[in-house]
């Protein structure tokens, strides 16, 4: 069975109402602006949603969450769109702020067999409330807890059609991370190649983590986002 | 202040400042906001800037060549540096909290005269980003911190305590503001330089802050 | 068994019996000895072999082109399929611990009838080594094991409980010897196949192991 | 300063007596050949040395061992070489088995700024005792501490001269974690480029892990380990 898909509504119907999902991105860079895109036209709800933001006013997944379709948001970085605060002061929805490391980091160790993990990061302050606090060799840490998700939308710049993946500059961060973390991994891509087209030292992203593969339909350019 | 700067002259001049303290070979990350700065004043080729997002090698970046998919932790656009190389989110975050960034400059909303400062949130407001300020705290091996010595108001940010939370228990190394630079020695401030046209009367007038003179 | 069989033979036909088992897509860790014979019986073409010390896609590799960086977990020289990827020990272990390998085939010093398996250390030698068997059990979907049904001596290796240091507590799903087949359903071993020339009668003699036929 | 060292024994000066030294490799295959070398022929012990096996008998780290430099070893496979169980059992050495998936995470966690983590790997077994269990979310873990030292001595296929490395094939291994958990990173490469030469997508260890550069004068071949 192939794993591309011409359909992208076909390729989202691993989204159900209530699922955890994963969503790349530092902000719009790396982010799968077609999926997301995808997901605004879907009839889906109570979403938790990882990603660093959740997106700009209005835009990516600013656009879902002004569709009330986020139950929860979990990141590190809301303040880039103001209709979160908005809406969290209103009650409708939750948040959980983890610090940049601690997010990438939670979801290494989800895709990795770890349940948790002693990080000196946030130890003391109120991000840490709460959390279990344990004194390694002298060291002050607090314990994380591992994010594992039902599916993750990603991004990456070149797939091969058995799901190897490259990534393009800093369009990668989270992406390869959240690829490990998911029951069922969506990825879109700039470009599908042929197995052997990717050198097997440079690929990042093995193909046993990938279920399916679209073409990128919308692509950030120097003039923002524009439909391909 | 007896000269009337405007704010971007003034956070340029911080800017230079901190670059001064930069002595090559390191590794630098830049916050956003003046330290972002601090990258047009460095001297030394051998000085490289980490981005939290993924690059170790961050250059300017001329117009022309902008590439929106290789930016900053501000967002903003830049270039890469010859011998720069891209990684992952946790990858680069364990960069940041395993010690191998030789110093992260932060802007900050407050100190405390220990050192301990509060840079991710205001009580009263909503509490919706952290981002790195968190990590770069526990991980840099040198934490410099650039800020205004006072608020609108006037009133002092480097003050006995803070007031707003903090965002790590570790003090930094430095403090530059437009009045001063402070060293943090054995968990006191001490000053170390007054910035062009600060007088010390006007440093001890606007800082809450016990400090060595 | 009545007819007499090499050990090299007796290997061969429990590799190819565990070569059935697969079907593609998959991903399959194998590990030393009988599980490496695996490879050679596999009939579907998207069957991909993982190694444990950084490669994602084995494939043979004919005399000439043995590369001696480009081994599989027993040291042996491999060749890399179209479609391979090289990644560090933690990243290979990730997967395997993450649960993203389909399938482990392993060989076992004994097992007990509810499927745990023993194979990394005897009582009273040195505890030496233990390898990537315990997170090969604890992550693979599935564990096929491949073992002697006997000890030399004639005493089952199939055994009411493990008198060796057990790998994990996790029941492994099929259990592949030179005399029979059991599946592992519901923590109890069920013979599904016969291995050629072998009894029942045999089987019930020379399995200590309580099971259901 | 240049990170190019000529002489190994001056680049090895900063391994000593009592220090914890990281060796890469899976077996021969990635290991330090020429580092390890000249390590047999450097006047220090008591070290401890964490690697997957201890070389084979006579070889590699095996003539270390030979030579009673080694307090203790902390590794996956000693099984590779018999003199270490022969050393075991005259009480001339401590050992510390690791699963290898654990081996290689500890390292990771080391260098990561993780105090420890949370792994299935081992829980029930006999290499679980005195370490501490714990259920998160229905699943039994163990706890693993991660793993620092002083050195690390490692390989890999080409540096340029500011550090970054890219590895070669299965010789990857261990060594890109190492390079991140240790004080000082010696690094013995088979190739030396300039900056620019290597793939930016592509560098595997960034040049800030990095301490110091060796060319390679042992080398593993089909007919074993010759010297150029």
């Amino acid at each position: 069975m192939s794993k591309i898909q011409h359909d992208i509504q076909q390729a989202l119907s691993y989204v159900k109402s209530g699922d955890t999902v994963l969503v790349g991105g530092f902000g719009l860079i790396g982010a799968p602006l077609t999926l997301i895109d995808g997901l605004t036209e879907k009839d889906v709800n109570d979403l938790t949603i990882v990603s660093n933001n959740l997106g700009e006013s209005g835009k990516g997944l600013g656009i879902l969450l002004n569709q009330n379709k986020i139950k929860k948001g979990i990141g590190s970085y809301f303040t880039s769109n103001r209709d979160v605060g908005d809406k969290y002061q209103r009650g409708e929805i939750e948040l959980e702020l983890l610090p940049q490391g601690t997010l990438a980091e939670s979801m290494r160790a989800g895709g990795a067999g770890i349940g948790g993990y002693y990080t000196t990061t946030g130890v003391g302050t109120d991000l840490a409330k709460g959390k279990e606090e344990r004194e390694i060799d002298g060291v002050k840490y607090i314990l994380e807890k591992a994010i594992r998700a039902d599916v993750a939308l990603i991004r990456a710049h070149k797939a091969d059609t058995l799901g190897n993946l490259v990534y393009y500059k800093t369009a990668r961060n989270f992406n390869p991370l959240m690829a490990t973390a998911a029951k069922t991994v969506i990825v879109e891509v700039d470009e599908i190649v042929e197995p052997g087209e990717l050198n097997p030292e440079e690929i990042v992203t093995p193909f046993i983590y990938v279920d399916f593969i679209v073409k990128a339909q919308q692509i950030l350019t120097k003039e923002g986002v524009v439909s391909v | 202040m007896t000269t009337q700067m405007s704010k971007a002259e003034t956070q340029h001049m911080i800017a230079k400042r901190v670059a001064l303290e930069l002595q090559g070979p390191c590794t630098v990350n830049l916050g956003i906001g003046i330290p972002t700065l601090v990258a047009e004043y460095m001297t030394e080729d051998n000085i490289y800037l980490h981005t939290e997002n993924g690059l170790l090698g961050v250059t300017d970046v001329e117009e022309a060549d902008i590439d929106p998919n290789l930016v900053n932790a501000g967002k903003l656009p830049v270039g890469e540096a010859i011998g720069s190389s891209f990684f992952n989110s946790s990858d680069s975050f364990a960069m940041i909290r395993g010690g191998h960034v030789d110093v992260a400059i932060l802007g900050a909303l407050q100190v405390d005269e220990t050192g301990v400062i509060a840079n991710w949130a205001v009580p009263g407001k909503n509490i919706m980003g952290v981002g790195g300020a968190m990590d770069l705290l526990v991980g840099a091996k040198k934490v410099f911190v650039t800020m205004n010595h006072t608020s609108k108001d006037g009133s002092s940010k480097l003050l006995k305590e803070c007031t707003y939370p903090i965002t790590s228990t570790r003090q930094v190394d430095m403090i530059f503001t437009e009045l001063a630079v402070f060293n943090v020695e054995d968990g006191q401030l001490k000053l170390v330089d007054l910035m062009p046209g600060a007088t010390i009367e006007e440093v001890r007038e606007k800082t809450e802050a016990a400090f060595i003179e």
